[in-house]
């Protein structure tokens, strides 16, 4: 057992795969000496060497595109994205080549990269640095997005992500970066959970909240805050935003029949909506009321002296918990 | 040195496109009258066979493209993008390639394509609307086409980053338009080929216009100049001209594969038809600007020089016909032949791994399909290519 | 009254705004002499000359971004994007510049751009070409998102984006380029609906069918063949995708207590996501049955000989239809 | 032509950057001793009041830098972006503005905004995080922040466009870094700008690193060359001379004015600190590098040359010792002091019109809100700036 920090997880799951895969690469803004602005590729340059750990030009759609032709060649390139409000100058690359390029190839290729994105609010930053852009890849047909919340979590993603014959979008919450978990460094690969299953963290009778990444703490200390009061909450840690793992997530909404939906984006065509139209949909006669949303702001991120207010927090949490158990 | 440059550069902008119809300098080794001629950078030895065979090449490739656009005309297309006119660029570059060499191309470079053994009938495919392509890529060395302007330039500069790592000895074509020159990714992979040094060979067609746009919109100087601009070698080469093509791309390949990094070549050459069948020049240009390139053709100047040298007897020259004929032929009857794809096949290769969601909309799909009709299956022929 | 397509709409609607206003400018690729690759802006710079009607390079960031600059210096573009799938280079432009700059600058600056699209498919066009990205748009906050599906909206909703002094997305159904209809020129804009109402297109009690933009004609059919069934079918035209005209849109479905949402985009984090998590949250008692969604699916768009099975039609909406009265 | 210029080019490729600490050819006024040079292009008649201004100026924006990285320290700011070492750079081509000029910034030009007259509490307060910086663009002809980088580049060719359009007789000046010109966005810049002929200065400040990536991972060749590949002219000026940016940036200024088109200016200077208060250059960068810049301190060799000229005596400098400190005194009172937003102002200035979302948000926000707190106010403060 070792104690690890979230972005000591992805450094770690770097690091392994990169060991056990001489094709994979690891390429992006100052991720070689500097090891990354928040230095979680810290090392991997000194250990694997200029030709595996890239420094590119700041140019964020020659970082994809040139990843795509690495990956056409038979590399395994994970992009980082220094943060996420700067993968929009790749989005075409993202959205019109990552995303589409094996469909319009009839399978003949496949493109195994994976993008890495450091996101969401919380750590007092400016502009562009507190951005939860995980909608725009979730509705894009031939990615993969994934979210971490934990330390554990990020070091299994992380591999599981860059062994998908698939583009996968993984997302890392920044303002997480430095919690710490037990790492069990026995386990194999392929004892952690598939990286499409969701996780039902904490169960609970009365309410089902759904979080990811940044927000599965906050919905934790919701859940522990609520008992007290003598609500019984079920955490379900979504993990996959696309595909979505609604086996369980169904299971928990038929269980509880009441579901809040927490993540930091905007509301509006954010992940809620699709879980609230599709738990609906599915579980339609058994909710007791209407899936709710606990979301950022349908407004550009805000200055950070005003994020807290802008961010989903445990008490938002709890006035949804309580509207919903009002129905 | 920074005045110099910089008083270089302001004579450069004074300077400007040359006004349209003027001749530029470039690279030839053919006249246009099919003339030969020694150019002091690029000399180049080539046998009758070979010379003969570029000959069919240009021949051939635009009797695809000339049955293709017949094919749309009929309604049998949804669209073609025709290479007319820029047969000897494709030609020329697409011969200069080396087995494992590989090639990114645009929408338009059926004559590469045919070059790198693609059957035509992919090509007519991806128009047609059965598919996007259908070939395998790595089979071929031959990318499928982009139709994103410029996307292609950066698969293409990776491609070869990587190719540098395995320490390969190959290099890598990446094709795009005049157009494209303004696309930030074409600049982008300008930046990443430079610092890496990768072994790629900017390969731009400049045929004057992007749809109805011409190249005076798309910048002030000659566009080979743009590599001067991030450090590496541009050249402009006749592109009408398939031995100067030849030459030029293969130098240029052969210095990517031996470490010196990328060369921009600007092909200079003409769109001779509209931008696809479905545009009209006539709203935008002149056909006087037309006839004048004319005068230019890819074949006609092979043609004129091995008549007169007499590499080539009118018995060449009618069997490559009927070799033409023969191809159209095939062409059109596999065109006709092309079944729609089954409606289920959308939901495939969408992923490599195992998607609930797909598989779940497919399921759906089909029982929904089912209370209608039964799909249709898909068939294949065996094809006639120009590859290795 | 004239009769006029829809092309022919949203070239007259910017004929008018250029003419009232010598601020406005059209820009993008092939919009001068060639008139645009749908003419759209047919006969524009010949009559107002090629500095208010500008042929750019051939790069999408670069026509939003000097298209920001031109109207922090007071003129009023309207750029085009040639196709749906070609606005992703301007993603960021799109989405950090032209939606966010308004309220960096604490509201000192306005940025009146639209952005035209034409945007779907069923018109037989290579990959790239028949795109719905609406979803992206209607996401992020600070952009307004409207969709016309005829030609009198062509017209007045060109108009009336132009107008907007805030950045608006505005989307022609390419398809229906061609559909005609009567336009009575003698009416002002101010007698046309609000650019963000939607509107009832046919009234019903059984099932209400929302559509925008090309599906809304397929809507209206599908409710002309389902009245042959008895099936009454209330139609909504969305019109606004961002923001919605809830108002509109939960009368109907209190009314009719069903919906089915139709759009050709995929349904994974669609507009038809959105619409189901808010109509079942602001209607939650009224629903007979869960919001049905008829949508694309969530696959990169097919060759074009398999494009009709993709794109919803009237008969999977019918089946919807069917889907939500069993309920 | 062609082929000159594909020589040149492959000359200037293999001639690479130079390697660092060497001295490149750049134009200079002032040597870093204090000495007054002259330049065949580029002359510069100055008033001694106009070079004692300049010499405030330098430490003036010095002293707020300083303050605000003191204040970071102390937790008063989020983060902060420090111009150290870059002053002579902003000054000069601040200074060389015409009021009715323009200027797009990145997010470290606070001796430009201290130039045009913008409150250094605007940059404080971005940095504090209550705004995104507060000051009316269009008052100071000074366009706010820009973080993405290279974005803010595009805006200002727009804006160029748009000055031309009025027949304004202005121009534009655009602001980047050495990194930002690996950017799709700033090409695309350089590519309209030039074919539009629009009046803008491309001024990049290339402080040789990009967060922790040296030059070399941009580019191949001195960056002032890349305007040659676009067809404008590219300038190399000491960025750690006042007097030679002040000089360049005019001519480059007078020059769009005049309808001559863009320019690029690489400045080249040096980022003496940290890329922001969050970064640790120990990292990735030798201190050595850094002590051969210390002797090219951009405000050493004002004040040796004007205590050399006897243009300034001890009284001078003292007086603006003095007037540093109670700038410095002011901004931080005025960080102290600076409230943070009411919650509610979340939703304003997000659209110009009426937004129903946007409204019932803030209405439902207010009422939850209501249930713990009232919200706090806002204060403003009159302040002295540089400006016009
Ligand atoms: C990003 C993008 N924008 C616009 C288009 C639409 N389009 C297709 S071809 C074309 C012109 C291309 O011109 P050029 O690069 O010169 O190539 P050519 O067609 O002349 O071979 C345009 C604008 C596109 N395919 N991709
Ligand atoms: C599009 C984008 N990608 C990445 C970043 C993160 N980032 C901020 S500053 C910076 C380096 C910029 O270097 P340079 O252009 O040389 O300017 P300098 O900071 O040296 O003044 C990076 C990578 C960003 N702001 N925008
Ligand atoms: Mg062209
Ligand atoms: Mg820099």
């Amino acid at each position: 057992m070792t104690i690890i920090t979230l972005a000591k997880g992805v450094n770690m799951g770097l690091r392994a795969a990169m060991e056990a895969d001489p094709k994979v690469l690891v390429m992006g803004e100052d991720v070689g000496k500097l090891g990354g602005v928040f230095r979680v590729t810290d090392g991997l340059q000194k250990d694997f060497g200029e030709d595996r750990v890239i420094d590119t030009p700041l140019a964020e759609s020659g970082i994809i595109g040139t990843a795509i032709g690495l990956a056409l060649r038979g590399y395994r390139p994970v992009c980082e994205i220094q943060f996420d409000g700067f993968v929009y100058p790749a989005f075409d690359q993202i959205v019109s080549q990552l995303a589409k390029m094996r469909a319009r190839a009839l399978g003949y290729i496949s493109l195994p990269v994976v993008v890495r994105i450091p996101v969401g609010g919380g750590i007092g930053a400016v502009e562009h640095h507190s951005e939860s852009n995980e909608a725009y890849f979730a509705h894009t047909a031939g990615l993969r997005v994934v979210a971490c919340s934990n330390p554990v979590d990020a070091y299994f993603m992380t591999q599981q992500a860059i062994a998908s014959d698939d583009p996968v979008i993984l997302y890392e919450p920044k303002r997480r970066y430095w919690e710490k978990a037990d790492l069990d460094e026995s386990l194999a690969l392929e004892q952690a959970a598939p990286l499409h299953s969701a996780r039902v963290l904490r169960e609970g009778t009365d309410v089902t909240v759904i979080a990811y990444g940044p927000m599965v703490k906050t919905a934790m200390e919701a859940a522990t805050a609520a008992a007290e009061e003598g609500q019984d909450i079920e955490v379900v840690d979504l993990r996959s935003l696309s595909p979505l793992d609604t086996e369980t997530i169904e299971a928990s909404a038929r269980k509880t029949g009441r579901v809040v939906v927490v993540h930091e984006a905007p509301g509006f065509l954010g992940m809620g909506s699709e879980l609230a139209a599709r738990i609906t949909e599915r579980c339609f006669f058994s909710l007791e009321a209407p899936v709710l949303r606990v979301t950022g702001f349908d407004t550009p991120y805000p200055p950070s002296r005003v994020e807290e207010e802008y961010l989903p927090d445990l008490d938002r949490i709890l006035d949804a918990v309580d509207r919903s158990l009002s129905y | 040195m920074s005045e110099n440059a910089a008083g270089s550069a302001r004579d450069t902008a004074a300077g400007r496109v040359p006004p349209r119809g003027s001749e530029p300098e470039l690279v030839q080794l053919l006249t246009p009258e099919g003339e030969r001629v020694e150019h002091p950078d690029y000399s180049l030895e080539i046998a009758d066979d070979e010379l003969r065979a570029l000959y069919r090449d240009l021949v051939l490739v635009r009797r695809v493209d000339s049955e293709a656009t017949a094919l749309q005309r009929q309604g049998e297309l949804g669209i073609w993008a025709s290479l007319l006119g820029q047969e000897a660029a494709q030609v020329g570059s697409g011969r200069a390639m080396a087995e494992d060499d590989y090639a990114f191309p645009t929408y338009r470079e059926h004559g590469v394509a045919w070059c790198r053994g693609v059957d035509p009938l992919n090509l007519l495919g991806l128009f047609r609307g059965v598919n996007h392509g259908g070939w395998d890529p790595n089979e071929k060395n031959f990318h499928l086409y982009t139709i994103v302007i410029g996307a292609q330039t950066l698969h293409a500069t990776g491609y070869a980053m990587g190719m540098q790592k395995d320490g390969a000895e190959s290099a890598v074509i990446a094709y795009f338009g005049d157009g494209a020159t303004s696309q930030g990714d074409v600049n982008e992979a300008f930046i990443y080929a430079s610092v890496f040094n990768a072994p790629v060979v900017f390969f731009c067609q400049n045929n004057q216009w992007a749809i109805s746009e011409p190249i005076e919109k798309q910048t002030r100087i000659p566009l080979y100049q743009r590599a001067m601009g991030f450090g590496f070698p541009g050249v402009r080469v006749d592109g009408n001209d398939v031995l100067a093509v030849l030459a030029v791309t293969r130098a240029a390949l052969q210095n990517a594969r031996e470490g010196s990094g990328p060369t921009l070549v600007e092909a200079y050459t003409y769109r001779m038809g509209a931008h696809t069948t479905s545009d009209d020049p006539t709203r935008y240009r002149l056909t006087q600007e037309l006839e004048s390139w004319k005068l230019k053709d890819p074949i006609e100047r092979v043609k004129a020089y091995l008549v007169r040298t007499g590499k080539a007897d009118q018995a060449y020259f009618d069997g490559v016909e009927r070799e033409a004929d023969e191809l159209a032929a095939y062409v059109r009857k596999g065109c006709l032949e092309m079944s729609d794809p089954d409606p289920l096949s959308i939901f495939d290769h969408v992923y490599a791994e195992r998607h609930p969601l797909v598989e779940e909309e497919r399921e759906q799909f089909a029982t929904y399909l089912d209370t209608f009709q039964s799909a249709d299956g898909l068939e294949e022929a065996a094809a006639p290519t120009g590859g290795h």
